[in-house]
């Protein structure tokens, strides 16, 4: 040990204990039917109560500390994956949120209750669908239904 | 606030003193029910006195194999305790321009280190 | 037969690692110079890459996720994305060897100049990709592939000294050649066996065929039969190439020496059927590091991929794929010798290797992936050995590869 | 028919950059311009032999083509694409030796009867291949395209010899 008094035991918690990195960040994201949507970026935190989800945060909200409590509001995905590469911080109205509220379950992937089809951020397979592959003859071919 | 806004960040104690590095966030599912899961309230900063790497997280866990890379990761990451969040008097300012440089966490006076290792 | 089928993907991955377009000539380049003398490493790397396939498809088959979801679940996205770029440069040089290895193949079937092959054979392979099913694809092109056994048949057929050759089998650098050059071989050999692609494409393709942990057994028997396959194959090779082009004072610089040997041995037919085993097997390579690179770019984006799902319902998934081989094909475009650009995916392999197969024997301890399947201590003492080989042929490697020039 | 005989002329390539590192490493070490011009002379031998050996596996690949042909061994078109690369190959090395430049009069010498070996080569390989465009199919291969590809590999084995005598003769001095 660095010398220092030895740590204090860690009361049990009354719910299940995740932390960030190791359990949430860069895992999968999947939809109802279990296709992935993206991978969790990032997480927003904001002060706890009533409606605190509602809105994406905004610049004047006061600054959090330790007297308030903090909940995570979103799971983030995008955009911040290229500033947690290389650094800086992208603003808040290019963050795709998905709110807490839609996960269902946090295991070796994070599972939410909607389908991929209805969230902002898998736009860019959508647009890739509708204007590449899915022109492409063959493209909506189910390989499970022969040639 | 976002995750990334505390992650890393740097630790000083209220006095100026360098402790470490926030390697991670200590979340508990004990809110209120949002969905079906209850919603994470943040419990605590994991903090590193030695690195700010910490993607294998076995000094948390009770695995110790493969041997060696388990035992030397947590040798790596010794000393590594919580401090609960209302333990901490300042955190990051995000967008703030006015002063940049490394992000900087401040724990209060008399803040108490908690054993880090998660039970299964 | 069935039995037979249900080792397809380990016999087309193994295809890929050892007997892909650049594979194949290094295998004769090394025949010709150094004998046997290394096929030490190719034991090794057969015993590597089996313990790495091994872990990774039994962590697909329980935990749901292939080996990049768990790369960047561990690794986060700095060290991930630095190894996605280094895996995408190994995978997308080898594909571009692969369409140019195909048309090399046709070329020796055809008298069509292989240029003309190019697009005709980056058609083809995206027809694959785009329009047949995931076992259909391993079935075929892992059953073709083993006309390349034609090898082994023709170092049977040659007649060998056994026991000369059995002599030749001790690690010893010959006469006329310099140690960094061997030892550049030896990694170039160990690396090509290990490369990181074939566990994606394992891992993935487990997860294509819906392997869950009651699949375990069949993971296990691709893993033992493909990979040792591959290593006796290619083996095979060195030897054909020690056999009759090293006496012959031939330096191989071509896919077409391959054929020689073979001829010596069992005339037009053995020649043929080895023909139908190179077409197949830089096909399937083809497949395999197209399909490598839309698996590892979708896992590490979160994007929704596979060949179970209908093109539409993956679609950045197989964009990606149509763009990596229009890469190919712009880079055959350029007159470049489609064998010699594998030379180069050492050096990316040297990055990409140790920080694919870190998470993966990391995760594979993970009670909360693999509840009670977590390697046992066996695995993990032989699996912790060929960490630390990996890590020191990735830091010699490069240095070697400036000191001999890249074994020239 | 490979598009590049990229092997033997990269090799080249790096080669000089090799040795022009090395050059300007030893002369702002030493400040010694003669030691610089032998490494030089001698990288200059080393390469001319790595061109001979090409042009020899050329001639030795073009032989066991024409004579697993003859024999029924090898189908036509397969025998035509390995020769091609054959000619190929040889005529790279032709071109690599035709065009590298060295360090003094008593390398240049030694290089020039090395091209006129290798340009021997190329000869009875790109014959070889006329043979098997115009041969019937079976044919026996004719013995004076065997003679011929047996010539030219002495004559590559003898200035291979005159290369690295020389090469010794030179870091003997």
């Amino acid at each position: 040990m660095t010398g220092a008094a030895p740590l204090l035991p860690e009361p049990r918690q009354p719910g299940r204990v995740l932390d960030a990195r190791l359990h949430l960040l860069d895992r999968q994201v999947l939809d109802v039917d279990s296709v992935p949507v993206g991978t969790l970026d990032d997480l927003e935190l904001g002060p706890s109560g009533p409606g605190a989800a509602a809105g994406s945060p905004r610049a004047d909200d006061p600054p959090l500390d330790g007297t308030t409590t903090v909940v995570v509001t979103a799971l983030l995905s995008g955009p911040v994956l290229g500033t947690r590469v290389f650094g800086g911080r992208p603003p808040a109205s290019r963050w795709h949120r998905v709110l807490w509220r839609h996960v269902t379950d946090v295991g070796t992937a994070v599972r939410l209750a909607n389908r991929g089809d209805d969230l902002d951020l898998t736009w860019t397979e959508r647009w890739v669908r509708d204007h590449v592959v899915g022109r492409l003859p063959g493209g909506r071919h189910d390989p499970d239904a022969g040639p | 606030m976002i995750a990334s806004d505390l992650l890393d960040a740097r630790v000083l104690e209220a006095d100026g003193q360098a402790v470490g590095w926030v390697v991670d966030l200590r979340l508990v599912l004990d809110g209120t029910t949002d969905g079906i899961l209850a919603r994470p309230r943040l419990h605590g900063l994991v903090v590193s006195p030695r690195t700010r790497t910490s993607f294998l997280g076995f000094e948390r866990s009770d695995v110790r194999s493969p041997w060696p890379i388990a035992p030397l990761l947590r040798r790596w990451h010794r000393g590594t305790f919580l401090v609960h969040w209302p333990d901490v008097a300042r955190v990051p300012e995000p967008d703030d321009a006015d002063h940049p440089g490394p992000a900087v966490v401040v724990l209060r006076p008399g803040y108490l280190r908690y054993d880090a290792t998660l039970h299964r | 037969m069935k039995r037979l089928l249900a080792v397809a993907l380990g016999i087309l991955t193994a295809i890929g690692g050892f007997l892909d377009a650049g594979d194949l000539v290094t295998n004769a380049v090394v025949g010709s110079r150094f004998g046997m003398s290394l096929a030490w490493v190719v034991g090794a790397g057969v015993i590597g890459i089996c313990v790495f396939a091994h872990m990774s498809g039994k962590v697909a088959a329980v935990s749901g996720r292939a080996t990049f979801e768990i790369i960047r679940e561990r690794l986060g996205p700095r060290a991930a994305g630095l190894n996605l770029a280094a895996s995408l440069a190994v995978t997308v040089l080898t594909l571009v060897a692969e369409v140019g290895g195909i048309a090399l193949a046709l070329q020796l079937a055809s008298s069509v100049d292989h240029r003309l092959w190019v697009p005709v054979a980056a058609l083809a392979v995206w027809l694959v990709l785009w329009r047949v099913k995931f076992e259909i694809m391993e079935n075929v092109t892992g059953l073709l592939g083993l006309a390349l056994v034609g090898f082994a048949v023709a170092v049977f057929l040659l007649g060998p000294d056994w026991g000369e050759l059995a002599a030749q089998l001790a690690p010893q650098v010959p006469v006329e050649e310099d140690a960094g050059t061997y030892w550049y071989y030896a990694i170039a050999l160990f690396g090509a066996a290990m490369t990181p692609y074939e566990v994606f494409f394992f891992s993935s393709g487990g997860v294509e065929e819906g392997w869950t942990a009651k699949d375990l057994a069949t993971s296990r028997l691709n893993v033992l039969v493909g990979f040792p396959l591959g290593g006796l194959l290619s083996v095979s090779i060195a030897a054909c190439a020690a056999l009759v082009l090293m006496p012959a004072g031939i330096q191989v610089d071509a896919m077409s020496q391959l054929t020689l040997p073979v001829a010596q041995a069992g005339g037009t037919l053995l020649v043929a059927v080895i023909i139908v085993g190179i077409v197949a097997a830089t096909f399937g390579a083809a497949l395999e590091t197209a399909l490598s690179t839309g698996y590892s770019l979708s896992q590490y984006l979160g994007w929704s991929w596979g060949k179970f799902r209908r093109p539409a319902q993956a679609a950045r998934f197989h964009l990606a794929m149509i763009l990596a081989l229009v890469v190919a094909v712009a880079v055959l475009a350029t007159n470049v010798d489609p064998i010699a650009v594998t030379e180069y995916s050492v050096v990316f392999s040297a990055v990409a290797l140790p920080l694919t197969y870190l998470p993966i024997l990391v995760v594979a301890n993970d009670p909360e992936y693999m509840g009670d399947q977590v390697n046992g201590r066996a695995m993990n003492a032989v699996a912790t050995v060929y960490l630390v080989i990996i890590v020191v042929a990735a830091v010699a490697a490069i240095p070697l590869m400036i000191a001999t020039e890249a074994g020239g | 028919m490979r598009p590049v005989p990229s092997r033997p002329r990269s090799a080249t390539a790096r080669r000089a950059l090799t040795a022009a590192t090395a050059c300007a490493a030893l002369a702002a070490l030493t400040a010694c311009g003669p030691a610089a011009g032998r490494a030089e002379s001698t990288d200059a031998l080393l390469s001319v032999t790595d061109q001979l050996d090409a042009a020899g596996s050329a001639v030795a690949t073009a032989r066991l083509a024409v004579e697993a042909r003859a024999d029924g061994h090898l189908p036509a078109v397969t025998a035509d694409a390995a020769i091609s690369d054959a000619v190929e190959t040889a005529s790279g090395a032709v071109h690599a030796i035709g065009t590298l430049v060295v360090p003094d009069s008593a390398t240049d010498q030694v290089r020039r009867a090395a091209l006129d070996a290798s340009e021997i080569a190329v000869g009875p390989v790109a014959s070889a291949r006329t043979w098997l465009g115009t041969s019937a199919a079976d044919a026996a291969a004719p013995p004076d395209l065997l003679d011929a590809l047996d010539d030219a590999s002495t004559a590559v084995e003898r200035a291979h010899a005159a290369v690295q005598q020389a090469a010794s003769e030179r870091a003997a001095r």
